[in-house]
């Protein structure tokens, strides 16, 4: 049954040093508040999942807190790369980072093999190209009816997924809508979950039959923290600040301007700034 | 007629191949807006699929990202990312997707891993992505990349996605049933694999490039076609939808 | 792109005798207007697949319209047994029927595998059962990186699904809602498809991001046909005849009284007569 | 105190087994009626979950198959049926299923699929639905049936769904994880699996009811425990709440 925590509680409670965690999100609701959070608290050793890993897996490894990555597309959507992590795997700074690469639809099929229990998935895919051989856990299986050979990907099952989300109700149930990335498989596939939201209702009231919810019992903490996901979406709340996005290319190209903004922006900020953006964002109509 | 850009015309003779009947794989970028541009001028029943599970999706601005709210906002409706790489792309649903790359050979395969070895990287690229699977599931791939001597590559370091591997016959002894990177729309030519070798070869050259142009922006010798056509230039309509749209999504991502 | 059809044109069209076909639906949007059409035209050798066939498939079976049956549960539920499927089976009457069996989660898999043009589905089932003594499609699979045994079934790729909805937009476009069983997948795992409706409406409006929606170019022909899941339901338009169900029990008892009932109530009869039944059942407030 | 029917009482000690922090996957008939008892009265936070793919229903009346719309409109949410099988069940979030059968034997193996040959059965039965799934994956397994000598089985003609196999250790041998039966409710008692051999072990008896006629009803030789209870005869409120959730039932399903 989900507990309703402080962000600081949270992570002191869910993320321990050498995690292996997972802060989900495509392009929309991404977990930065709870990410921040993370690097307050100076959490060590981590191998982070992501399908996707944007601005704030590129703070995360700036940072020096992250030994592996397993991802399938690292990059600064839309503006170029990133600085933080390039710098670690091609200068090795502020350490070396070992890197676990798939595709999208390996690691989408990875995070649904992880929801379902499995110990791996099977799909079709990697012919003719080089990852294969970088990659010792991308592997095969023969279907047993057509002999068909079909490639296969472990299970993603970190030790803790950390998602962003709109709305929780007071039991703790979690709602997302539109662009729902591989959310609701990152908290199923994990042994433990944070859940920040925008906000926390009564209950959701009328709502689509089928919507995308994760029980209360499926989930670890829950922490309202709005604006939480700024400089990404929320649906409904607020827009994605692509200018700030365009920015970082800037803020994170040089070692001293990422230190100074990060020291100015994360170390020395909370929570509560969060609001001011999805103010300044907001969508009109709700 | 208007004086335009390379990338202009790259762009609009990308979106000229497409039809209404056309389910399409978008990327972000050129891709994106050769898609949207066809939606706003030949090709209004185009379906335009976004990999962050955005089906039949009509922006009015070109998305920054992937999973811009205005994709979701003008979708027909949202899938998960499981289900769109599962059902919609493995599932065979796509007729058209389009890639681009830091790197490309002669047949197209392409590079957006690596630049030097893959354990210690001169240049570490964002990497695959959905390329991968992209560049084997869909109808035909559809590859719009800006020439260049360091991004048309003799040797690629790595191969991301395939092409036609080394050459005819390299995807089906893969067991790759489909037809693979069928035009290659550049800032100075259009490309087609050889029907015999499987070869990038110019079929169509942009208005005012020469082919020694071609040529040094390439690092292999390039294949002209018996007969190339010249490129018909941009008109005003397609100039002035697409100068539209990339103002309005400049003006929306400033904001 | 879907073509909108009279229910005799589009099954005429598209169900061959000799197809193999699913006309899902979990215990929701079962689409008896359309199964009563093939009844009608007198389809032969087909082979029906379902997970949980019920009165619909009993009367297709009892017509002597099918030879083989691909199904994990085959009851009348809450109230007993398919009479006439037992019929076939124990004493071959109409014929005889062929019979291939699995559990629900290995036709669940089987139809999203389907869905998503694999050759085959991994799961985690059938231990220390006797199914896979009697069915030879039930094979395994060892993962690459655990050595678990995992089970496998063959993908579903029917020649043609057929499926109630709630309904269709101008384009053709589909929409679901409720429980919504495999029948999204039943559609994208087969060559061909038909969706009757409760009603075709001009657009959708304003609806959850993520509403279950086929989109018209997955679908082969759109049917209006009120009422066309009765004596199963429609959820908001209207409730399930659980009467019906119950006195199904006497009506299959016996084959006379069920070829009289088929005579006046399918053979003589025809989709319209669906639409009195919605309205017989209707639902409140919609 | 009010007089009872046998029924009422094996759903009533079904019911008393379940606590609010139970996760039940729920199948039709006397394992619904149960669950929603034990909602009613002391457990209202259970969560109840039918294989349609609704999440935390519930129902003001039972619903008469597993999909009634009944179960829809009063659950969180309902996701579909792959996703229920995959992500719910294999997924090993529920805490408890129920299951019954047509025929059981001592080590609560159940059969559901047919009597006499598999290629030419006696009688056909509606065969295993999520049984063979539901009976591995949930943390521990409660098996609902009323006694009889055509349904306690010396030996089944078909295992649809594992129980503890031939005896203690047999799950592990397969490499099951999850308890398994932990309690056969019947209309004349409880069985509980030996510790020691995991053999079906009368531990209660509902009131009035003798060993003979536990033995009359059951086609092997009947192990007693050391020292068996008697069950609580059911309360006022417990029958009360029963009947009225059934007449309920019954008036809906008239309608």
């Amino acid at each position: 049954m989900a507990e309703f925590l402080s962000l600081p509680d949270a992570v002191a409670r869910h993320v321990r040093d050498g995690d292996t965690v997972a802060m989900e999100g495509f392009t929309h609701l991404i977990p930065y508040a709870a990410g921040h959070e993370v690097i307050r608290q100076k959490k060590r050793d981590l191998t982070l999942i992501r399908m996707t890993p944007d601005i704030l897996y590129d703070q995360l490894i700036g940072m020096g807190l992250v030994k592996k990555l397993i991802f399938s597309w690292a990059g600064n959507p839309g503006v170029g790369s990133l600085h933080r992590m390039r710098d670690a795997v091609e200068n090795h700074w502020p350490h070396k980072l070992e890197i676990e690469e798939h595709s999208h639809a390996a690691m989408a099929n990875a995070f649904e093999a992880g929801a379902a229990n499995l110990p791996f998935a099977v799909f079709r895919g990697y012919k003719g190209v080089d990852l294969p051989k970088v990659n010792p856990n991308i592997r095969s299986v023969t279907c047993p009816y057509t002999g068909e050979v079909l490639a296969t990907v472990p299970a993603v099952r970190p030790d803790v997924s950390i998602i962003h989300a709109l709305k929780a109700d007071r039991e703790g149930n979690v709602m997302l809508e539109g662009i729902v990335g591989v959310q609701k498989e990152a908290v199923l596939a994990a042994k433990r979950s944070i859940v920040t939201v925008e906000e926390i209702v009564e209950d959701f009231g009328p709502r689509n039959a089928n919507a995308v919810i994760l029980p209360s019992w499926t989930v670890g903490a829950v922490v309202k923290v709005q604006g939480g996901a700024h400089p990404s979406y929320a649906q409904g709340y607020y827009k994605r600040d692509n200018a700030f996005y365009i920015g970082w290319d800037t803020i994170s190209r040089e070692r001293e301007t990422f230190l100074k903004w990060m020291d100015e922006n994360v170390i020395n900020s909370g929570p509560d700034a969060f609001a001011a953006q999805a103010r300044r964002f907001a969508v009109a109509a709700k | 007629m208007s004086t335009y850009s390379p990338n202009e015309i790259m762009t609009i003779a990308a979106s000229r191949l497409l039809t209404n009947d056309d389910v399409c794989f978008v990327g972000i970028g050129a891709p994106s807006a050769a898609c949207n541009l066809a939606r706003l001028t030949h090709s209004p029943k185009i379906t335009l699929i976004y990999e962050s599970g955005t089906l039949s999706t009509r922006p009015t601005v070109l998305p920054l990202s992937i999973g811009d709210g205005e994709l979701c906002d003008t979708a027909l409706t949202t899938v998960s990312v499981p289900e769109m790489f599962r059902y919609w792309l493995q599932g065979g649903r796509i007729t058209v997707g389009f890639l681009g790359g830091a790197q490309i050979d002669r047949f197209a395969n392409l590079n957006t891993t690596v630049v030097g070895p893959y354990d210690q990287p001169k240049v570490r690229l964002p990497g695959g992505g959905g390329a991968p699977e992209i560049a084997i599931h869909c109808g035909q791939i559809f590859i719009i990349m800006a020439m260049g001597q360091r991004a048309f590559m003799d040797k690629l370091p790595f191969i991301t996605s395939l092409g036609h591997g080394t050459g005819k016959g390299s995807r089906e002894a893969l067991g790759v049933k489909t037809r693979g990177p069928t035009r290659l729309i550049t800032d100075l030519c259009v490309f087609e694999p050889d029907a015999d070798t499987s070869e990038l070869t110019v079929t169509s050259i942009h208005p005012g490039v020469t082919r020694d142009q071609i040529q040094a922006n390439c690092g292999w010798p390039v294949k002209f076609a018996a007969s190339t056509v010249e490129t018909p230039a941009p008109s005003e309509l397609e100039l002035t939808v697409l100068r539209d749209l990339q103002a309005r999504t400049k003006a929306a991502h400033a904001a």
